[in-house]
């Protein structure tokens, strides 16, 4: 709680710019540089990236795209996936990590399992999914299913045994029942660590559904037309040669993983709004 | 304590609960797959057909532990991993402190950091084949990128985390800014650096097996995607199984060293909470 | 342990901080705070002087500036005459002249004991390693730290980790010893043990030592001159001589003087204390 | 707000203090082969309407005995009984203040005090007076939609005063719980405890390690030896209330009481500190440059 300036001296102004300017105009000088550097390197040929087409053709490869319904399409499929292997990866995952959290017994069957199939990364999966689910949609989204399970999970065992047990002494002595310590002390506990787990499990499925897409829609050895999506979008633009696109693709998945991100941190305050205030 | 630690774990249900949790887990699997075959897990191997292929001398599609095709496979895979994870450390590491040490490089050259972030690791495939003719240098890039993410993060963390007050402390015994970094700083932030390689050598099997699956010649992500197309649905399982306990195996090194190097948390934790 | 001759301030050479007219604003996100107002306080050389005063009201904002971690906004600090930070120089800069006791302590855990207490000679490179250890053995030994040179600072108890911190200063031969609330996170107990083993070492190097603490009886049973501060923006209310000859020990506490001194202060520090405590002023 | 209908003396009719007896109380973790015994046959009263402090060294088993007075634990052995029925697992005749604050943290200033009544379905009307009554009380009635992390250490620790006296506890028990607050925080603490123990007379156990918290506070001193821990002495504190810091630095009576407990405690920290526990090191070495010198 600051207190206000007291005795009316006027406090000097800080010398020089506000401490919120200065930071930004760094940000944009290092951005500058970097897509100066990018256009310099890729235009003289050096290696590496001169076969990297140059920000400026890489706008006016995607100036086009913005109208084209097609590309809009792939962002839709995408994000359909994610979120349903999200969802899916959620709803099954934080029951199921409460479980192992409260109840021993469940626990010590279930964890070792648990253990044993984290190690495995989830794209090995794919081509046991293929085989496994009968359509290629059901196969991408149990991959990312996959991909966020472990996280979410390890994230509300972790939350949950992290809860000090003088909580539950306290509401205990207060006379609260099982579901009344569960209701209000366990859920509010984990929560936190439930949002960052959705954060990590985001950043993780957007990784899977990108190299599922390529895998299965068309990458590899797979031929099969189906699939779409801007990882298909952008193994499709490197087989046709347009290496603009390809660059156009990867700025969209990045924007597309940026947007989800933020959007679960707000949603993770509005959730936990006492986090904030620490 | 360590043989009472075990004596009081065998006594516990613990162990024998872990047996009934194995016991369903390939139980079912072993029903679904091979007794029943069940819908759709007809299709899958099961977990006899596994082990049958896995340890037969000389295995039907000549990949088992005694073919030296499949430890050609491992080797690659490890090799590219190792080589991925050596050079996002050296260059991770010292990346991670200068921008958790220096504000201005941090405000110089995090927000490129941070924007190239987002971009999935494995969305640089195809650019990662144009830029590097051959198949082994974007395949390991791609490795590096992604462990790279992870080093520098969680280095960086590191040195935030430290208490300003061991940097101050220094600076009143003599110490000059270089021998705060090196005598304050790193040592500070070596428990997350061990945290951040940890994940990224987790990170690192993540991308390189979908790398090897789009692009490799060799490599257990190679083996599981080309014994997919060659309908030899057992070796999938067999590449999956190694790639686990490969992936393991090496984090578990990582945990190892870290423990060794920092004998002072390991001392302090033995001891629960400091006094 | 019996203490040397009577050891009176006057006759050390130095140490002196003069603090002038010291202003210090922060420039927080939602405005400026100010910490310290015209705050003006004389220390004299080889002096325990007592900084007392209600929690946040920016005591240890005023340390952190003769310290050299911060910058001031207005006014100067001298220390023996030259000047440490003033209009042109606004943050001093750290030096082995004031070694500072931090609250939560600040022993590098990474590094045994002897090699923190040796940590600052070898790092200015005034002695070798070996050299370094073998004094630090020596001043350890004294402070009655013997056994625990080779523990990492998490293997002791926390008063011995107070001792090592103390003697880890006291190492560079420091002109001033400035303590943030050292004592502040021990049980009462162990508390009486380290006034009894900082006023040893204060008779035996005769450094000046500026003391933050909450604690009024700690800072009449150490200190030569009490110094009573606002809330904040803190500036000295009051300051109080305690002319109780050192070397001192425990019959100190009950004698007629100390209570007065006790009482004189209590009443000092009771209504900025209330104050702080009803708008649940948190530490700074 | 609203005028509060409930003053104190309401308040003092409301409760019925209760009394503890713990007979004959041991307690030992571990199995046959690694046997750690904490409490060896420990029987004391806690008397109704009465401030009995437990003072101890640092690690001797006091929080031990209050898990077990909490219900938390089981006794190996000997019984508790509260108000003559034998104590069976945790209930709100017996609440607990821990060493660190055990308020909610998601949950702000109101709906942390609010607790116990919701969880027992009891919110009645004259529930939610006296919990206004209570923040009043506490002096945080401005703070009532403040989230813990938003208190100093004093609010919240008053805070967690007043969640555990709306339940009505027949006894209070504190573990050390001004412990983490700044010297100057800590006195005003008392003087405010004890005024409102002296007002409602509710049974309080009070455990602490600091002889002068101990005799500010108490109407008993029980004196507790080493860990494995037994009441060593019991001192009846006859000084009169209410009791203020300056009082007891002259009160000739406090004086000596504190040194007749200083020097229990001195042999018992003499036996614990032959057999090397690191905690006795540092008192037995405070305490004998204490006694030596005065």
């Amino acid at each position: 709680m600051s207190a206000v300036v007291a005795s009316g001296v006027a406090p000097r102004p800080r010398p020089g710019q506000s401490i919120f300017r200065h930071h930004l105009v760094r940000a944009v000088i290092s951005l500058a540089t970097f897509l100066v550097l990018w256009e310099i390197g890729s235009r003289l040929k050096l290696p590496w990236v001169g076969d990297v087409p140059p920000p400026t053709v890489v706008m006016n490869a995607w100036l086009p795209l913005l109208s084209d319904p097609g590309y809009w399409y792939s962002w839709v499929q995408s994000s359909r996936r994610v979120l349903s292997g999200f969802l899916a990866a959620m709803l099954i995952g934080i029951p199921f990590g409460l479980a192992m959290a409260t109840s021993r017994v469940f626990n010590d069957i279930s964890f070792p399992v648990f253990e044993i199939l984290r190690p495995i990364p989830p794209l090995a999966w794919v081509p046991a999914a293929i085989i496994f689910w009968p359509t290629q949609e059901l196969s991408i989204g149990f991959v990312i299913f996959l991909g966020a399970i472990f996280t979410i999970m390890l994230n509300v065992i972790g939350g949950a045994r992290s809860i000090d047990i003088r909580f539950f002494q306290a509401a205990r002595s207060m006379g609260s029942s099982n579901w009344d310590i569960f209701r209000r002390i366990i859920l509010p506990g984990v929560l936190p660590s439930i949002v960052v787990g959705m954060e990590v499990g985001i950043g993780i499925t957007w990784n899977v559904v990108v190299a599922a897409e390529m895998i299965s829609g068309g990458g590899g050895a797979i031929k099969s037309s189906a699939g779409g999506g801007l990882g298909f979008f952008i193994w499709n633009s490197y087989i046709g040669f347009s290496y603009p696109q390809i660059v156009v693709g990867m700025i969209s998945i990045g924007i597309a993983g940026y947007i989800s991100s933020a959007i679960i941190r707000r949603l993770g305050l509005m959730v936990t709004p006492w986090s904030r205030t620490r | 304590m360590f043989t009472y630690r075990f004596s009081k774990w065998l006594r516990s249900p613990t162990p024998y609960l872990m047996l009934v949790g194995f016991a369903l887990f390939f139980g079912a699997w072993f029903l679904l797959s091979e007794v029943f075959k069940f819908w759709r897990f007809a299709s899958l191997p099961g977990p006899r057909q596994l082990l049958v292929e896995w340890f037969n001398p000389n295995p039907v599609y000549g990949m088992s532990l005694y073919t030296p095709d499949y430890y050609m496979h491992v080797w690659m895979s490890l090799r590219r991993v190792l080589y991925a994870f050596a050079i996002s450390t050296c260059l991770g590491v010292p990346f991670g402190l200068f921008l958790g040490w220096s504000k201005a490089f941090k405000e110089f050259t995090f927000p490129v950091f941070e924007t190239l972030r987002p971009i999935p690791v494995l969305a640089w495939v195809p650019l990662a084949i144009v830029m590097f003719k051959g198949d082994e240098t974007p395949v390991i890039f791609l490795t590096t990128l992604a462990s790279f993410y992870a080093t520098a993060l969680n280095t960086m963390l590191g040195v935030q985390s430290i208490d300003p007050s061991f940097p101050r402390a220094a600076a009143c015994l003599g110490a000059s800014k270089w021998q705060i970094f090196r005598h304050i700083i790193v040592p500070g932030a070596l428990p997350f650096i061990f945290t951040g390689l940890q994940i990224s050598i987790g990170v690192a099997w993540f991308s390189l097996v979908a790398a090897e699956m789009v692009s490799g010649e060799y490599g257990l992500g190679y083996l599981i995607l080309a014994s997919y197309v060659n309908v030899q649905y057992v070796v999938i399982i067999i590449g999956m199984v190694s790639v686990g306990i490969v992936g393991y195996a090496s984090s578990a090194l990582v945990r190892l060293a870290g423990d060794y190097l920092m004998q002072w948390r390991v001392r302090e934790l033995a001891l629960g909470s400091g006094r | 342990m019996n203490a040397p001759a009577a050891v009176a301030p006057a006759h050390a050479t130095k140490g002196a901080i003069r603090i002038q007219n010291v202003d210090k604003v922060y420039y927080a996100r939602e405005g400026a705070v100010q910490a310290v107002s015209d705050c003006s306080l004389d220390i004299r050389a080889g002096e325990i002087c007592m900084i007392v005063g209600p929690s946040g009201c920016g005591k240890t904002t005023l340390l952190n500036a003769i310290a050299g971690f911060h910058d001031i906004t207005g006014g100067a600090i001298y220390l023996d005459g030259d000047m440490l930070c003033g209009p042109d120089k606004p943050k001093a800069e750290p030096g082995p002249d004031r070694v500072v006791v931090f609250q939560n302590g600040a022993l590098f855990p990474w590094k045994t004991n002897l090699e923190n207490v040796a940590f600052g000679p070898v790092v200015q490179g005034k002695l070798t390693r070996a050299q370094a250890e073998e004094k630090a053995r020596g001043m350890m030994a004294d402070a009655g730290l013997v056994g625990v040179e080779h523990n990492y600072p998490g293997e002791v108890s926390s008063g011995m980790r107070r001792r090592v911190e103390i003697v880890r200063a006291l190492m560079n031969d420091p002109k001033v010893l400035l303590l943030d609330e050292p004592f502040r996170a021990l049980d009462s107990l162990t508390k009486s043990v380290m006034h009894e083993a900082l006023l040893e070492i204060y008779y035996k190097n005769k450094v000046t030592i500026f003391f933050i603490t909450h604690d009024l009886e700690e800072a009449i049973f150490l200190g030569h001159r009490v110094a009573i501060m606002t809330t904040r923006p803190c500036k000295p209310k009051k300051i109080l001589e305690v002319d109780i000859p050192h070397p001192r020990n425990y019959s100190v506490l009950t004698s007629p003087r100390f209570r007065s001194l006790m009482e004189e202060t209590v009443n000092a520090v009771h209504q900025e204390a209330v104050k702080a405590f009803e708008a649940g002023e948190k530490e700074m | 707000m609203s005028a509060v209908p409930t003053d104190s003396n309401k308040l003092r009719a409301s409760i019925k203090a209760g009394e503890l007896e713990v007979s004959h109380v041991s307690k030992s973790y571990g199995d046959a082969t690694f046997r750690t015994e904490v409490v060896r046959d420990c029987s004391f009263k806690i008397e109704r309407n009465k401030l009995t402090v437990m003072i101890g060294p640092s690690g001797c088993g006091k929080s031990t005995l209050i898990r077990l007075l909490a219900g938390f634990e089981e006794p190996t052995s000997g019984t508790i009984a509260i108000n003559g029925q034998p104590v069976s697992g945790p209930g709100r005749d017996r609440l607990v203040l821990f060493q660190e604050s055990a308020l909610f943290p998601w949950m702000n200033t109101w709906d942390n005090v609010m607790y116990g009544p919701r969880a027992r379905g009891e919110v009645t009307r004259e529930t939610t007076e006296l919990a206004e009554f209570l923040l009043n009380k506490v002096g945080l009635a401005q703070f009532r939609r403040k989230y813990p992390t938003q208190l100093s250490g004093g609010m919240q620790r008053r805070a967690e005063l007043a969640r555990a006296m709306i339940n009505n506890p027949a006894v209070m028990i504190l573990d050390e719980p001004f412990r983490g607050l700044d010297a100057m925080t800590k006195v005003l603490m008392w003087e405010y405890y004890a005024a409102l123990f002296e007002e409602t007379r509710r049974t309080n156990f009070f455990v602490t390690t600091d002889i002068d918290e101990a005799i500010f506070l108490a109407d008993r001193l029980l004196i507790m030896s080493n860990i494995p821990t037994q009441v060593r002495a019991v001192l009846e504190i006859d000084l009169p209330r209410p009791r203020t810091q300056l009082e007891l630095v002259e009160n000739d009576r406090a004086n000596e009481i504190k040194m007749q407990a200083l020097s229990i405690l001195h042999e018992e920290a003499m036996k614990s500190f032959s057999r090397g526990s690191k905690a006795a090191a540092d008192f037995v070495d405070a305490y004998s440059k204490r006694v030596s010198k005065s």
